[in-house]
């Protein structure tokens, strides 16, 4: 991924014909990356800054001559991966100095708690990632923010420290190496969600669906919004190769944060389109 | 009021544009709601294909970027389910009472007998129209590699509407030396219509990088930037055929309609603006039907009024 | 430092392109004092030709008209007062000391005979290239009619060829199917170059009247719209050819250059950007010249660079 | 020239796709016609006014399925021409309710005297045209105009009223049928040149030729701007068929209107090029 030029004077750039508007992706060198766990979840930091980003916002991610996928902005000027597939696991082998192409702030972020209001968040691997800023964001604007963040193991969890500098964090992994052994929804099924005002959900659909069927038990479905994943083409909403039955939206453009209300009675949790279009069940 | 396109009968002469929003029975019924008189589906091949690399999809703009997008490259390579998979969302807008409009089948194949097959394979769903798609530029062996040989357009038209009893619509290449003689096979081959214009051959390249900027390395241009292009093949199209012309290229505000419609076209279709708009339909139309009412024109009154300009 | 197009000595590697400023030796020599490194005259034919009614020439711009222009639509009708005529205008600029530069003598004509005739009819002037307009999009007979079909331009390009002693240039039209076929014919023909793109066939209407806007109904675009096109279609030329390519085709800043090198023209020519900027050829090479040094690139890396992305 | 839309709405039309920016016609409904003489000089008046008319500019008026020529404005929202050829013919056969597309305004304007100067206008002929609204802004600013009329014959004459309100008017006709028997190049060379501080000149090249001798001779030159006529073809800068020599300068942008230092040793006076770009001498 040879990056064949500097980013000396991003303001010139950004004026310049080949910054074409947040549809083109402009070119950004990673300054830092940090490894978030010993098991390939990593973050990039660039020399340039999304603009306006908002909690829950992706951007599309050129890692040039491989392809471009869509990612979580988990800082103001970076994103948090693991390598899952060929793109991710190039985007690991990429070093300090590299650079990428970037797309984005995309999409529809969280709607941002009140002053004062109580915000739960209900993180479950890297699904953390839209969800720090979110927390973060969410304290400065002076809500009260209690995070539930559960791992497969310790040594998948991240953000914890981050989480635990916006409000109280209930650990959980599944094999009870860090926190109460279980699930997020063990933990989720023992709070009182009356007094929370939103509750923010993002990570494996499996988990968003049990977390979907105890907010409905507890009548809190209305106050929850949920950050969906599906497979992404253009990524601007033309397409169409994201959208999701039965209301036809698009998770790059419409999404990626839904009112979980929007997503009963759709394909959420039963199956997702592959990139040919194929449903392929859960 | 029923705008009657080349045997479809259309709830308004604005049309959803093949690839897009079309991979799923939910979105075209979404865009059926916003307004659309018709849908015309993804691309149907006869087996599953899974597409390019991304980026498949860039956005140009004026003002060095930061104006209005005027352009879009795209090289999306055909990804589709195949027949099979296909015709439940075809059922899908089918079932929705409260949003029928007609569904046409966008296919593609390598050669008649693909063609063929995807046709048939897709009855059962009783598609309203098959539109074939004869002029994708980026897809080695189909779309314009076909599109651009009159004779291949003809035998392909035929075989199709001999083996389907609806209508049947050309969607043609504006990168040929002359559109008519496509055209005019198409009409020879038995089409109710042809469509103008499929993208236009383009590329973009990363200049930090020197990488062409889609997964495909080039792909189709569309957008206001090729609206002058398709007016202009959708002109000649109207001189030479005698089925209707069906416009498609650049539409993104109603003047765009009207300015097709005088060109020839009998009804249009509107991709990407849906990137800006999602009720891009509505308001094309709405803005039409005030025009015609403002200046006390019949709808017929202004279709190929330019060729009357003389 | 000196560059080098196939043969031709350039002051830089930005060039006035043709039917731009080109009437007049005195405009050529505007153009070259700010800072283009060569300049291509108005097509020069065989007889007077006064061209086609105005409107010969609108823009097009994004942002509902309010926003920056993004393309042109033209249609001049190739008028020129003859090569008998034109001589002087070349003199003009050949007699000015301070601001010499190549000129590259455009050229049109029906047929063989003509080309030939108006190439030995300007010699005298001493024209350092000719370059063969077979790719006006809007002249009948003329142009792109006998620039889609590459045995009439194998033999025109070796007619010229044989009858001068100078390099000779073709300049290609996007509006064929395969614009590799007409390169290989040019440089069968002995060119010493491909310019690529000729303009794009379009046309605008006016919904206020449905009279086509331009005198001849239809033209050629220009401008940003068409750069995607023109990237690709030199991006074609460079894999297929052995002779270089110069590119052109909506360049109207230094980014635009440079990606257009790295598809692989080893110079450019300007044209329409010449509406915004006059000093867009001193503007363009400058930051070009930026972009290597901050870069470390050698010019000749840049030409071609995507092909050796892969 | 049928106009199949209303203008109701300009100003929704001004936001439309179809209001290309100044390069793209935009449509024009007559309002009125004056007859300003008996000799087929008329003007038009527009149901939309020019965008920030400045004296000296000028538009491009499209006929259509005629021809598109360029015309001074004469008015905020008019231009005034004489019949000289099958365009202006046709545009004098056009009646209110008819309409044309509209290009403009183009061009290098006047420059305006300041409030207090002492402003000399040489008209001839239809060269008035641009002059009227020049010498109404003069007088607006406080300037003090006068203004040298000239006209084959008082059937020629124009804007002899709109002149005499905005300064004292010095008529001359070759014929003696108004004003003094002569051409305005006799009336110049009685002034004493040195009182003006601003002097703009339109009108027949052979008149404005003889205008620039007189002026030379009285070293008033660095004082006068001169508006020019070529054969337009784009009107817009790009085409170069209105290029003067030998400075190359382009009538349609870097003109109409000169300072007539940038006249001198120029074509100017000696021949203009037809609209195959051959030369014709005067």
């Amino acid at each position: 991924m040879s990056d064949v030029s500097n980013n000396k004077g991003n303001g010139k750039e950004n004026n310049s014909c080949q910054c074409f508007s947040r549809g083109f992706p402009v070119n950004a060198k990673i300054i830092e990356t940090i490894d978030e766990t010993n098991t390939r979840k990593r973050t990039l930091l660039f020399d340039r800054s999304f603009e306006n980003m908002s909690p829950g916002n992706f951007c599309m991610l050129w890692i040039r001559g491989v392809d471009e996928i869509p990612l979580g902005c988990s800082y103001e000027n970076g994103v948090t991966f693991q390598t899952v597939g060929s793109a991710t696991n190039a985007l690991f082998e990429l070093k300090v100095g590299d650079s990428v192409g970037l797309r984005g702030p995309f999409g529809n972020p969280f709607t941002l708690p009140k002053s004062g209001e109580k915000a739960l968040i209900i993180a479950g691997g890297i699904g953390a990632a839209p969800l720090a800023p979110l927390a973060e964001k969410s304290k400065e604007i002076g809500a009260d923010v209690t995070i539930i963040l559960g791992a497969r193991s310790e040594a998948d969890m991240i953000f914890e420290e981050r989480f635990s500098k916006t409000g109280n964090v209930l650990l959980t992994t599944d094999d009870g190496t860090k926190g109460r052994k279980g699930f997020v929804t063990d933990v989720l099924a023992e709070q009182d969600l009356t007094k929370f005002d939103k509750i923010y959900v993002c990570g494996p659909e499996m988990m968003m669906k049990f977390v979907m069927k105890i907010l409905i038990e507890k009548d809190a479905l209305s106050k929850a919004e949920f950050s969906m994943e599906r497979y992404f083409k253009c990524g601007i909403g033309v397409c169409g190769a994201c959208c999701m039955d039965t209301l036809g939206v698009r998770v790059c453009k419409d999404g990626p944060v839904f009112k979980a209300e929007m997503l009963v009675d759709s394909e959420f949790g039963k199956y997702h389109r592959d990139a040919s279009g194929k449903r392929i069940p859960y | 009021m029923v705008y009657l396109a080349a045997g479809v009968p259309l709830k308004n002469p604005t049309i959803l544009a093949a690839g897009v929003l079309g991979t799923t029975g939910a979105s075209m019924a979404r865009m059926i709601q916003n307004g659309a008189g018709g849908v015309v589906t993804k691309s149907i091949g006869p087996i599953p294909v899974y597409g390019h690399a991304n980026p498949s999809m860039i956005t140009l703009a004026a003002d060095g970027g930061k104006g209005q997008v005027y352009g879009y490259l795209n090289a999306m390579g055909l990804p589709n389910p195949s027949y099979d998979a296909f015709r439940q969302e075809i059922d899908f807008v089918k079932s929705k009472e409260k949003v029928h409009a007609p569904v046409i089948a966008s296919i593609f194949g390598g050669d008649v007998k693909d063609f063929v097959a995807v046709a048939e394979g897709l009855i059962p769903s009783k598609p309203d129209a098959f539109e074939l798609n004869v002029s994708c530029p980026h897809a080695k062996g189909y779309g314009a590699d076909i599109g651009s040989q009159p004779c291949q357009v003809e035998e392909i038209t035929a075989a199709v509407k001999n083996a389907v009893g609806i209508p049947v619509w050309v969607k043609l290449t504006p990168n040929v030396a002359n559109i008519k003689e496509i055209g005019l096979a198409a009409q020879a081959g038995g089409a109710d219509a042809v469509v103008a214009i499929n993208t236009v051959r383009g590329m973009a390249i990363d200049i930090h990088s020197g990488w062409p900027v889609l997964g495909n390395r080039s792909g189709g241009l569309s957008g206001p930037a090729v609206k002058p292009v398709a007016v202009k093949c959708v002109y000649d199209l109207y001189d030479t055929l005698e089925i209707p012309v069906i416009g498609v290229g650049g539409i993104s505000c109603w003047e765009d309609m009207v300015e097709m419609m005088m060109a020839g076209a009998s009804a249009v279709q509107i991709g990407s603006a849906v990137y800006a708009n999602d009720n891009i339909f509505a308001d094309v139309w709405a803005g039409v039907q005030q025009f015609m009412k403002e200046n006390g024109f019949a709808f017929d009154e202004l279709i190929g009024m330019a060729h009357r300009r003389k």
